[in-house]
């Protein structure tokens, strides 16, 4: 046989991506699928984007609208799903905050900024309920794990998290008071919407088509490990950074529901429906001059 | 003017950098300039320039005048230097994020939180400059004053000032730098607003023009006063270096 | 009131660890609104003297009693501020002075027109001769001049003298002048006080009587006064006076 | 000893913090250590506070010595200042985030970059204090090394530097407390180790303990190396100054 | 060969604009291998004479010409490195002097046991002799002294220039003096230009043939020679010698 073929990649060191990888490795997938997988770990999502600009990594985890515009710039990206993992409004009484005129006048964190798509979203999902959160409710901005911190502490009311903080509060008694899997339904999505995939240069995809392929079903296998194997799971538990079994028991319930289970097609088409919503909410700033997405962004194996 | 030629200089270098490079690697200056009218017009610069500006301000004046007097006490009175130096040995070298997300966590996500984070990252250099100008003070210009009882605000302004002059002015030029940096981590940490809040986005979402765009109207308001406010304040305060030939 | 020096010991740290004795035990007393000069070998401790009066030298010991005056000094070096013209250092020592009476300084130690040069644009005898009307602009109770006649061409040292008798007989103050030249002393000081030795030790005090303005005419009688102290009168160069 | 009073003082204040504010706004001196003896067990922390010394040392001394050598020709060389002030003014003041993101386009994520990044954040500020060190510099001085036509060598050692001494001392502290703090953000953004990397995964976990388990020994360290190196050093450099009273 | 100063015109700025023209169109030739003594009154341009001979003031025009040559120099203050101890200033200025000649240098500057101290430590008269140690360690062809003599006492003056003429009478060198003191001028120079004027100008030179060793009997003789020139010599303080 000849030798495996060597694909890098750049992973943020917490993330899920990583866990994957881990569990692929322990127990022998790369070489089964016969890839060497070279990878660098990043403290930021934000590095992943200078390493593949870079030319430093072939594969980079990222969400669809940033390849959608990145595309719409004349970069022609391309994209697999990964995740339909989204966050969610957490506060210490949920009941208190499951519609948007609850939160008019209140202070609410919102993490990742201002064109963050899921707090895009939830402006979306309050306008349609006659509410303008971003003039009605008190908007805090700031790092995901700084505004968890501030929830904590009860300096805020409520706060729009990434899902592994919202696994995090849950474990010190806060709970879900909007699930954005709701929220996506609510605006048009048949199912959980894709939100992140691998992403990577066409160069890449013509050049390694096959060991692409090979290293896709390779990742779905160690998904599948993670979500239903529980001693593949135990192998991994140390990553997710928390310490006791029944936090890591959320975390992983978590990343059970955000395992995509959809045909690619169906997929597509609501990312297309969002993304209208999107576009709308996110302005040029966000998505560039189009208003449709641009569906070949969606890589398909030839 | 030698400046101007020098600026064009470095704009047609950015050029051509931006034509080998291509624009995914290096945005022509054109293509960021488009950027920063689109900003400019939509109202977003001028405010988070504004406020930017304005965080920069007050922290560089607060650390700067804490820092120099500390700076100066420490320089002269070698007991106190000793007392406190291990502590300002932590302090320079405590990083920005962790005196950020202490004051944030402590004092909440605030306006005050971040200016007492912006002055105290600044803070501990101004104080490292000026000791340095303190010990290199001429003892025999200080007992010219004693003899002929100066008065406090004359030998501060006559005799002190005119020898640490070129301390400040190291402090000012690399510290209004440094808060500037600060107040763009700052601001990507934990402020709604703010070049630095505008930059995260840029940063996230890749947009290298639309980072460059918010990132060099601090700089060229720099050259600007460089050029019409402190080197001819420098130049004429610095007469009597020359000795006149 | 008089500058009183009681059991005065200093000594400056060396490199080595030892230190250098200048005064051990020094006591001294001099009168209120008299002249006196003192004259000894170069390193010998006048400079020194004078800056443990004026105050800006700590002692090792013993007592330096100096009843709360005005002063005006005049280094041994002129000391002046560089940054600052040569109207501005005479300004700065004396904050009261009219523009008047910095022109009519000025003009008496032959500085016309310099008024306005920076110390790093004089020559050393110009610089000094600034550091002398700073240290008569303040209107000094108690004057310390170091050396004040040195890089002056003998005429101008001459009339420079001169100046310094009128003005002491015009306004009492106390002076004290350290000096290599012993005319200097004759003809100005109530008092010479010859230093000598290390640690530093008075080897002989004269006290004058004669009236300052008499003293031009007598000035070849005075000399005699000091047969121990080589003048730079008629005995020639080279061989003389080994002190 | 002074120092070692003063030092026990910081950790006093430290744990009365601590135990007013709560272990969650600021974690208790004892709970870092644990925190900082497991990362060492483990490897991780010998493995990755190695690294960033490296880093810390390699850029530092890249930027220091390119940064004094031009600095020194601009103070001492007018019409080169004027051409080059302005490109110096824009290095100073782009932000190291702009400065670290283009290195690490264009050259790669890799450890030239990351080298390249470090020191041409440091480099500007080294120009800026070396600058006005050259400015300030006794032409009296140099004359007499003309008129005894000193080698080149001694010119140097024995008439700049000591002068230059000062300025060299505070570029130098503040320059390794700000060339620590900019490898901690080169390496968050594109090192997959070192400490930078490690805290910002304690960042990203929000773990108090772990982030100042990694920011510390760095401050430790300098405090070290100030106490041991130094001060030592200084004192003995400045014997003269003291004017052996 | 010889220094020749032709056309030299030095202006130096000034805040306010114009310059201060210190000479316009000056020429001078020095022999090579004489000693020539500069006189002049204070700030008339002695010390920026010896500068522009020793290449450290640029010229507005004319032309300066020094052959190539060892030169030693003496400031009008000592100029030591306040860094470098007493022994260090004088190796850096002569890198191939020996300790034993480190040694007699220093001894015959009367600074015994002063190798150690730093510039800070000496009294004015000390560094400057340690500046005079200095200028003669190079070995020089060329020795330039401004104001050689000056803060020192009388007795330490003549001894020292004593050792100036021995010197001179050892090793052939071409010296240059800038003084105030008249006598030094008669007792060492072979040649004594007399400097004067704004710009300035020679005003007179004096040609002296008697040799150096017979000079010193002869002092009040030699007096004679110069007698526009005010001398210390007996005639009283205050009223003489309007220069
Ligand atoms: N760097 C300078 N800038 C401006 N003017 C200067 C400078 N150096 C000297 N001068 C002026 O040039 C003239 C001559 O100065 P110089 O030092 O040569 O005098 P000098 O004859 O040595 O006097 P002295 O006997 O007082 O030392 C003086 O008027 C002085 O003010
Ligand atoms: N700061 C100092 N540190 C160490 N020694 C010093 C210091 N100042 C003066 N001395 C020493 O003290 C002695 C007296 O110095 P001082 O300056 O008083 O002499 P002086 O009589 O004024 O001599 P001169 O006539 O040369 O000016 C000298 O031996 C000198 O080396
Ligand atoms: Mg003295
Ligand atoms: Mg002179």
């Amino acid at each position: 046989a000849s030798a495996a073929e060597k694909i890098r990649l750049a992973t943020q060191a917490t993330g899920t991506f990583g866990w994957e990888l881990a569990v692929a490795r322990a127990y022998g997938l790369d070489k089964a699928a016969g890839l060497e997988l070279e990878t660098t770990e990043l403290a930021t999502t934000e590095a992943g984007k200078i390493a593949l600009v870079g030319g430093g990594a072939d594969i980079i985890l990222s969400d669809w609208l940033w390849v959608a515009r990145e595309r719409g710039l004349g970069q022609p990206l391309l994209f697999f799903p990964h995740s339909t993992g989204l966050g969610a409004v957490m506060a210490k009484e949920p009941a208190k905050f499951s519609s948007a005129a609850d939160l008019v006048g209140k202070k609410l964190g919102v993490a990742g900024g201002p064109l963050d798509k899921s707090w895009l979203l939830l402006q979306a999902w309050g306008l349609k309920q006659g509410v303008d959160l971003k003039s009605q409710a008190n908007i805090v901005y700031g790092a995901p794990a700084l505004l968890a911190e501030k929830l904590a502490q009860g300096e805020l009311d409520a706060a729009l998290e990434f899902w592994t903080f919202c696994a995090r509060l849950e474990t010190k008694g806060f709970g879900r008071a909007v699930d954005l899997i709701d929220v996506e339904k609510d605006l048009g999505a048949k199912s959980p919407v894709i939100v992140t995939g691998y992403v990577f240069t066409p160069a890449f995809a013509a050049r390694q088509g096959p060991a692409l392929a090979r290293f896709f079903t390779m990742m779905k296998q160690a998904k599948k490990l993670i979500a239903e194997d529980d001693a593949a799971f135990a192998k991994i538990a140390g990553m997710t950074g928390l310490p006791d079994a029944a936090g890591q028991a959320i975390v992983r319930r978590y990343y059970r529901a955000g395992v995509p289970t959809d045909a690619l097609d169906s997929e597509v088409a609501d990312a297309a429906a969002l993304y209208k919503v999107l576009a709308k909410i996110g302005g040029p700033q966000l998505v560039g001059g189009a208003t449709e997405l641009d569906q070949a962004l969606f890589y398909r194996a030839p | 003017m030698i400046r101007l030629f020098s600026l064009g200089l470095f704009l047609l270098a950015w050029q051509f950098g931006a034509m080998t490079l291509g624009p995914h690697h290096l945005p022509a200056p054109a293509q960021v300039a488009a950027t920063f009218a689109d900003e400019w017009r939509s109202g977003d610069m001028p405010l988070n320039l504004g406020l930017t500006l304005m965080r920069v301000l007050a922290g560089f004046t607060l650390a700067m005048i804490a820092g120099s007097a500390l700076g100066l006490a420490l320089g002269r009175k070698p007991a106190l230097d000793r007392l406190l130096d291990p502590w300002l040995v932590i302090a320079l070298n405590t990083p920005a994020l962790v005196v950020i997300i202490l004051a944030y966590v402590w004092g909440g996500l605030n306006e005050i939180s971040a200016l007492a984070a912006i002055a105290l990252n600044k803070f501990p250099n101004a104080v490292v400059t000026l000791r340095e100008g303190a010990r290199a003070l001429d003892p025999a210009l200080d007992e010219m004053a004693e003899v002929f009882a100066f008065s406090r605000w004359r030998r501060w302004r006559d005799v002190l000032l005119p020898q640490l002059a070129p301390y400040f002015a190291a402090a000012a030029r690399g510290g209004l730098a440094l808060v500037w940096k600060i107040v763009l981590v700052v601001e990507l940490l934990g402020r709604p607003n703010g070049v630095g809040f505008k930059m995260g986005m840029a940063f996230q979402l890749f947009d290298l023009p639309l980072l460059l765009a918010y990132a060099l109207p601090f700089v060229a308001l720099m050259v600007v006063a460089e050029t019409f406010v402190l080197r001819p304040a420098e130049r004429s305060a610095n007469w009597w270096r020359r000795h006149g030939d | 009131m008089a500058i009183e020096i009681s059991g005065l010991t200093k000594i400056f740290a060396r490199v080595n660890g030892d230190g250098r004795e200048v005064f051990r035990d020094f006591s001294l007393t001099l009168g209120a609104g008299k002249v006196a000069a003192l004259l000894g070998p170069s390193g010998c401790g006048k400079s020194t003297l004078l800056r443990l009066i004026a105050g800006i030298e700590k002692l090792s010991a013993g007592s330096v009693v100096v009843p709360a005056k005005r002063i005006g000094m005049a280094f041994q070096e002129p000391r002046l501020l560089p940054w600052r013209s040569v109207a501005d250092n005479l300004r700065l020592a004396a904050p009261g002075l009219s523009d008047a009476a910095l022109d009519a300084s000025l003009a008496a130690f032959e500085l016309d027109g310099r008024g306005g040069d920076f110390p790093g644009q004089l020559s050393l005898g110009l610089a000094r001769r600034v550091a002398l009307a700073r240290a008569f602009a303040v209107e000094p109770d108690l004057l310390l001049l170091d050396e004040p006649f040195a890089s002056l061409d003998l005429a101008l040292h001459r009339r420079l003298r001169a100046l310094l008798a009128q003005r002491i007989a015009a306004r009492g103050m106390t002076v004290l002048i350290a000096t290599h030249d012993l005319d200097d002393a004759l003809l100005l000081a109530d008092e010479v006080i010859f230093l000598g030795g290390a640690p530093a030790q008075v080897k002989q005090r004269l006290e004058l009587d004669m009236p300052r303005e008499q003293r031009d005419e007598n000035l070849t009688k005075l000399r005699t006064l000091a047969p121990f102290y080589p003048s730079s009168e008629g005995e020639g160069g080279g061989k003389s006076g080994s002190s």
